[in-house]
């Protein structure tokens, strides 16, 4: 590997006005036409994952997806997607023929963290994108901050209907599915494996991701029937559920739906699944518990907990399009095992904003902005997309899937059940669900 | 010199020289060296040293003189960067009303707490705090939403009313913090070789309010209510039978302490508007307890020093990764290359932790008073004059 | 009223945790006078024993399925554990399954390791050091534990299953004459409650009624004292934070398959086991492991929908507020003894 | 009347009957002994005195006040000084600053928060405790830390402390336990010397009988929480009861 050190992009020009006191140009006006403009012969990103805290390990596994996309991008490795991906104007020669380089940081899966560790690549490293997180919180606060600093943020890993609903900026861009459409996705294929006749009880994680989720997954299975017995928030910090476990038994529900995430969902999980939840017939039904937002690295956690647990999920590796297969080849042949959805959608995201900005002519934010507002492509990983304009949020199709029975392997988890078709999870911008908040106009910074 | 002794005098001096100056110190190596990565001179970092050292300067102020233990101080911090940034929603983006307001409710918040709190002393103390910090903690992050905006944190949207000034701005962006129109984001960069220097009206701004906190608490220091604080940590027991009411003083120390961290947290939101919650977990109450014990408690300076290193590494060693090891030791032959980027990526990027954890150890194993004893042994080591005994014992020892 | 039964139980049980975790770490905070920030991780380490042991006796060899293939097509290389080859696949699926249990002998060694190497190595040489200086030397030594674990086994929980046998639920309502399917309970925190039980009978026996407990015990009251009348009490201390080691390792290796271990669950303890420990009263063993039962009755109290529907957020900070309640009223906590880090 | 006026006090302590039904005048200016052989209940008194313990029945009168109900801190500012059985002195201060806090106290009260001044420009606070310290020898430690001197001067230190409050009764605990006799000899002298300098009245609880007849002018015995005689020493010295409970075993030691 020969990546350099990266810079500030300023810093070419600053060096060519040599030794002695160059004039002192003012970071927000002055003498480049946006924030960060790379002037020399590199373009630096700014991977922001979550190293340290329970995310940590998805935080990896972004990173390695961000590592295999800026080899493609450099013409290394085998292309992955590139050779899929149904426009064609990245070459493999950088950016507009500047080499990538990256800079990473620790989100902590904290905001505060998260937006200092995005300050000091936009201030020191001179990074002209951010991309990733593991949360919603993390990944609202960081796209509010790109918004003032004036950089594009391409969102990883994030679920909530805020960050394109009422956190949306006009810097930040989503590809990664969010509740709403996990509910849109999921509830038809659980009224039809479970029947319309269920009493469903909510375990719900309490901060906006959590109910944002709830939300939907109540709004969309009321629609076909289902009946919401209860919802009940649990703390964040909570680490034993027993104590909200055992009043589920006590109502008639027949339905646990667990609005969890992470450690969250594995110990919900676990502790149902102790509990005999499984083993109940309520109403003259089987007892099921549903997990409306899956992760096959948390998944792991849970292990056998998870056989028979329907769910939904951005994306799988089992998925057999060309895209899909271009990409866990060559993540598997590098890494030696297979990506995980985190790891997908950062790896697409980097390639959509290096597309963007190929196509734009341009790393101006509000020509990137421009080239991605709209745009609809092929072959990376979930059939037609479409970049929605009025939102930022990408459309396209949703996996339902399930724990699987069987596994052949330890990555071997889930199986799809479904490919929900993206008109089923398509909704109208202004859906109550993701009102208030506007994108405002884009910030090019300087 | 501002009714200080020479040697505050000078000690004061030299904390405005660095501050000043830290756009420089802090950014030695050129931009293009392979050093380059442990520059520290960008302005969010300045902005982080200068408002963790106002927190810790507080923190101590209680901590190092009276020794009681908080381990809810973040809380303060929280509740002033809240204000602040409620303050920039309704009222207006100058940062002088923020802080002020950010001061004032961490004041009460602490005036409240400190009041029960300070009936327990010790252990007790300790845990009544971190209950109620953490209180403050979980209900903002949960049932407080509509006050705090939960797990995103407090900040500004498009349709703030701000009854002093613009909603939006012409470009229809939100408007930026100010100091009377000058933008705290304004960054003016020197180019000098190969270097770059970053010079942000924010730090500046954060340096002289440091400056003032850092003199006041010298003042704090050396006067008779700070001779009564740490009469308080020596013996109670001969306070209340010297006539003296302990209360009102460790609550005095507390409610100020607790508006160094107002402030501190007013600082914080001026320079990036959004509160998160978690900067009032006890992880947060922990770090400032660890900052001013690594840099050493009861010091005037340790606080900020140990504020300073523990941001450091959290800021520059996190953002070390495997493609800068390379380039690092790409000079040396492939094994040992391999070998020593196995044994660094231990230690850096999402190892950073563990570095940290060494440190800490290090640091209090074989330097007790901290890194001012560190700072202490070198000027000795250098200052050939061995007469230990000519210094006066009226400065304010390390806490034994 | 079985919702209130289940509830007693669900706070026994996690006040089964609690209690454990605080009855180790009053031991050396309570007693020995040290703040020990790195307890929390004692107990991780305990339950990354579990982890290990599991992941040892899954070490496999690996053959290559011809008819199979993997995620890239290649060839699917199908694992069998050296157990099972050597004993057989019945006996040696048995040995895994029973790998928690195995695991309680395979960590007491190793715990009473660690915290013997803990104290002479690091410990030992801050007990006279201030608090504060005890607080930075074991929050590092804290994390980094923490961070080892994490390097060699991720920050993803890692699942960790009880014995088959002990994986379902019982009826316990049906003992007692209610209805059938009201009060179900699973086996293994029936399992853990008893061991709580057990351990917290045997370390209370221990300290009462042997020599070594009673001169412990002396010691605790006045160092000096027993240090004057010969006995090496330095030894004594070094044995009683084995001891401590080894409860936190043993309540760690039984909460495994509870909830799947991951590398930071010793810092999600840390806090709550000072709370513990305090609102217990400083320097009593029994006050510790009362307040772990009572608060962890009263959180499961507190997430009961009935009062959550009146005081939102309740069940978010029951425990700081029984706190606060109990030691404004009960200067030292619940039995707390005078003179213990008070000042 | 005395100016310590001490009716009917009792104080349990569960089953122990700490003091019975005690009944102490002490005169002002004068200095008044308590003596008793262990667990007689001289602590116990002197910490009803003071506002450390509150008696269960009766009352403390100072100078026609009641202390009971009132602080340790408030009871000292009516001018009643304690010196402890070991020197409590704040030892991470250095003895200068130790003299100061006493001074400050006397100008000041219970509280003021005297943030923006400093120590050093308070130099009528200092001249009173450069005075006190030359008054007591101690002028040339002013710089050391107090907890690194001698136990003597330590009680010097202590003595001197409360001295510069002014105090109207000056209460002590077995000032000399645990001296060597010279220490012993040095401590009679320095307290024989404060009382001819000053009108203060002077409380004494001792074990030591040598110290107790050179100084005191009125003894009370204690035995059992309840006083046996109350006399001048040279009845007390002569008196059967009191050889009986206690000075039997002092003469013994």
């Amino acid at each position: 590997m020969t990546n350099k050190l990266t810079r500030r992009g300023l810093l070419k020009t600053g060096a060519v006005g040599g030794a002695g006191l160059a004039l002192p140009t003012i970071f927000t006006s002055g003498a480049n036409a946006f924030t960060n403009e790379p002037t020399g012969g590199t373009v630096t990103l700014g991977f922001n994952v979550p190293q340290s805290g329970p995310y940590a390990d998805e935080g990896a596994d972004e990173l390695r997806a961000y590592m295999l996309a800026v080899e493609h991008l450099n013409g290394e490795g085998d292309g992955g997607m590139l050779n899929t991906f149904s426009s064609k104007v990245l070459e493999g020669n950088g950016i507009l023929g500047k080499k990538v380089e990256y800079v990473t940081g620790d989100t902590q899966t904290k905001s505060d963290a998260a937006r200092a560790s995005a300050k000091s690549m936009i201030e020191k490293d001179g990074a002209v994108m951010i991309t990733g997180g593991s949360s919603s919180g993390v990944a609202v606060a960081v796209q509010s901050l790109c918004q003032e600093a004036g950089v594009i943020f391409m969102a990883g890993l994030t679920h909530s209907n805020d960050t394109t609903g009422k956190d949306k900026k006009a810097n930040g861009f989503r590809h990664f599915f969010n509740a709403y459409m996990s509910g849109a996705a999921l509830a038809p294929v659980l009224a039809k494996t479970y029947g319309t006749d269920r009493k469903a009880y909510h375990l719900t994680a309490d901060y906006t991701w959590g109910w944002t989720q709830e939300e939907s997954i109540m709004a969309a299975t009321e629609a076909l029937g289902w009946e919401t017995v209860q919802a009940v928030k649990t703390p964040l910090s909570a680490t034993d559920f027993s104590s909200y476990i055992t009043p589920v038994l006590q109502t008639d529900a027949d339905v646990l739906i667990l609005n969890h995430y992470g450690g969250n969902m594995v110990n919900s999980l676990t502790n149902a699944v102790q509990f005999g939840l499984r083993e109940k017939v309520v109403n003259g039904k089987n007892f099921e518990i549903v997990v409306p937002l899956f992760s096959r690295l948390m998944a792991r956690g849970a292990g056998e907990n998870v056989k028979g647990i329907l769910g939904s999920t951005n994306w799988h590796w089992s998925l057999q399009d060309e895209g899909s297969q271009a990409f866990v080849k060559s993540f598997g042949t590098k890494y030696g095992f297979p990506p995980s959805q985190a790891a997908h959608t950062c790896y697409v995201q980097t390639l959509l904003y290096a597309d963007a900005v190929a196509r734009a002519g341009s790393f101006n934010p509000c020509a990137v902005g421009e080239a991605l507002e709209g745009f609809e492509f092929d072959g990376m990983g979930n059939g037609p997309t479409l970049y929605r304009a009025e939102d930022h949020q990408c459309f396209k199709d949703v996996l339902v899937v399930r724990g699987k029975e069987n596994p052949t392997s330890e990555f071997d988890l889930l199986e799809v059940v479904e490919v929900t078709p993206v008109g089923q999870v398509t909704y109208a911008p202004d859906h109550p669900m993701f009102a208030g908040g506007a994108l405002g106009s884009c910030n090019p910074g300087a | 010199m501002l009714g200080l002794n020479k040697k505050d005098a000078t000690l004061l001096g030299v904390v405005a020289v660095l501050v000043i100056f830290a756009p420089f110190i802090l950014n030695p190596f050129p931009q293009d060296s392979a050093m380059a990565q442990f520059n520290a001179g960008y302005p969010d970092l300045m902005q982080r040293f200068v408002i963790f050292g106002i927190f810790a300067i507080g923190f101590n102020i209680l901590f190092g003189l009276t020794g009681y233990l908080s381990f809810g101080h973040a809380a303060f911090l929280g509740v002033g960067s809240y204000s602040a940034v409620w303050m920039f929603k309704l009222l207006s983006m100058n940062v002088i009303p923020a802080i002020l307001l950010a001061m004032v409710v961490s004041g009460l918040f602490a005036l409240l707490i400190g009041f029960i709190s300070l009936r327990r002393t010790g252990i007790y103390f300790s845990i009544l705090t971190l209950a109620f910090a953490e209180m403050s903690f979980r209900l903002a992050y949960s049932v407080l939403t509509p006050i705090t905006n939960g797990e995103t944190g407090l900040q500004l949207t498009l349709e703030d009313p701000r009854i002093l000034g613009q909603t939006a701005t012409e470009t229809g962006g939100i408007p930026v913090t100010s100091l009377f129109g000058m933008e705290m984001r304004e960054t003016a960069t020197m180019y000098f070789g190969g270097w770059s220097f970053q010079f942000n009206n924010g730090y500046y701004m954060c340096g002289v309010i440091l400056l003032l906190a850092f003199y006041i608490s010298i003042r704090i220091f050396r006067s008779p209510f700070g001779m009564m604080l740490r009469a308080v940590k020596s013996n109670q027991q001969r306070m209340n039978y010297t006539g003296l009411n302990t209360r009102p003083y460790t609550l005095a120390a507390f409610v100020i302490s607790g508006m160094y961290a107002g402030l501190a947290g007013g600082l914080m939101a001026s320079m990036d508007p959004l509160a998160g919650a978690e900067r009032m977990q006890w992880t947060a109450s922990g770090e400032v307890v660890l900052m001013t014990i690594l840099g050493g408690a009861g010091t005037l300076i340790g606080p900020v020093l140990g504020a300073g290193f523990i941001k450091y590494f959290e800021n520059i060693f996190s953002k070390i990764n495997e493609s800068v090891l390379h380039s690092w030791f790409h000079a040396l032959p492939d094994g040992l290359e391999n070998a020593l980027i196995w044994i660094a990526e231990h230690f850096v990027g999402s190892g950073w932790h563990l570095t940290l954890g060494l440190l800490f150890m290090l640091v209090v194993t074989f330097l007790p008073g901290g890194l001012v004893e560190g700072g202490q042994r070198i000027g000795r080591l250098f200052s050939r004059k061995k007469q230990a005994d000519k210094k006066t014992a009226t400065q304010s020892t390390p806490a034994e | 009223m079985d919702a209130i039964i289940l509830q007693i139980l669900n706070g026994l049980d996690k006040g089964s945790a609690y209690a454990l975790i605080a009855l180790g770490l009053t031991l050396i905070f309570g007693t020995l006078g040290v703040v020990n920030f790195a307890h929390g991780a004692l107990f991780m380490i305990g339950a990354f024993c579990a982890v290990t042991l599991n992941k040892l006796l899954n070490l496999s060899v690996e053959t290559v399925d011809p008819t199979r293939t993997d995620f890239l097509g290649n060839p699917l290389k199908v694992k069998t554990p050296y157990v099972e080859n050597w004993f057989g696949p019945e006996f040696g699926h048995a040995i895994i399954d029973w790998s928690v249990p195995l695991a309680i002998l395979f960590s007491i060694p190793i715990m009473i390791a660690i915290g013997f190497i803990m104290e002479r190595g690091l410990i030992k040489h801050f007990y006279r050091r201030p608090h504060a200086d005890q607080i930075l030397v074991t929050f590092g030594l804290a994390i980094v534990l923490q961070e080892l674990i994490k390097h060699y086994y991720g920050a993803n929980p890692i699942q960790t299953p009880a014995p088959d046998a002990f994986r379902g639920s019982f009826d316990f309502g049906a003992m007692l004459g209610f209805d059938p399917n009201t009060i179900i309970y699973p086996y293994w925190r029936m399992i853990y409650f008893a061991f709580a039980a057990v351990i917290i009978g045997g370390v209370f026996a221990f300290l009462q009624f042997t020599t070594f407990g009673m001169v412990v015990r002396a010691g605790m009251a006045d160092r000096e004292t027993v240090g004057l009348l010969g006995i090496n009490i330095d030894k004594r201390f070094t044995i009683m934070f084995g001891l401590a080691a080894a409860v936190a390792g043993l309540a760690g290796v039984m909460y495994a398959p509870i909830n799947s271990p991951n590398y930071h669950m010793g810092m999600d303890f840390l806090v709550l086991s000072f709370v513990v420990v305090v609102v217990g009263g400083m320097g009593s063993l029994p006050g510790a492991v009362l307040a772990g039962f009572l608060l962890g009755i009263l959180e499961s109290f507190a997430s009961m929908n009935e009062i959550k529907s009146i005081l939102p957020g309740i069940d978010q900070i029951i425990i700081y507020v029984a706190a606060i309640i109990i030691l404004l009223t009960r200067p030292r906590g619940l039995m707390g003894r005078k003179g213990v880090m008070e000042d | 009347m005395g100016i310590l006026e001490v009716k009917n006090v009792g104080k349990r302590f569960g089953g122990l009957q700490a003091l019975g039904d005690v009944n102490l005048s002490v005169a002002e200016n004068s200095v008044h002994a308590i003596i008793g052989p262990n667990g007689a209940g001289k602590s116990t008194l002197l910490n009803c005195l003071v506002g450390k313990l509150i008696p269960d029945t009766g009352s403390v009168m100072f100078d026609g006040q009641s202390v009971l109900g009132r602080t340790p801190y408030e009871i000292n500012q009516m001018g009643i000084s304690r010196v402890f059985q070991t020197p409590e002195i704040f030892g991470d201060l250095t003895v200068m600053e130790n003299m100061m806090i006493p001074c400050f106290a006397r100008r000041d009260g219970a509280f003021k928060l005297n943030g923006i001044k400093s120590v050093e420009s308070e130099t009528e606070i200092r001249d009173r405790a450069e005075a006190m310290m030359e008054d007591m020898n101690l002028a040339e430690k002013r710089h050391m830390h107090a907890a690194s001197m001698s136990r003597g001067d330590k009680r010097r230190l202590e003595i001197a402390m409360c001295l510069a409050q002014e105090p109207r009764l000056l209460l002590l605990d077995e000032p000399t336990a645990g001296m060597a006799r010279a220490d012993t000899n040095n401590t009679i002298d320095l307290l024989k010397e404060i009382k001819q300098k000053r009108d203060i009245t002077i409380v004494i609880i001792e074990h030591d009988m040598h110290v107790v007849f050179s100084l005191a002018e009125r003894i009370t015995v204690l035995a059992q929480g309840t006083p046996l005689v109350e006399d001048v020493p040279e009845k007390i010295k002569g008196h059967p009861k009191v050889r009986e409970a206690y000075l039997g075993e002092t003469a013994a030691a």
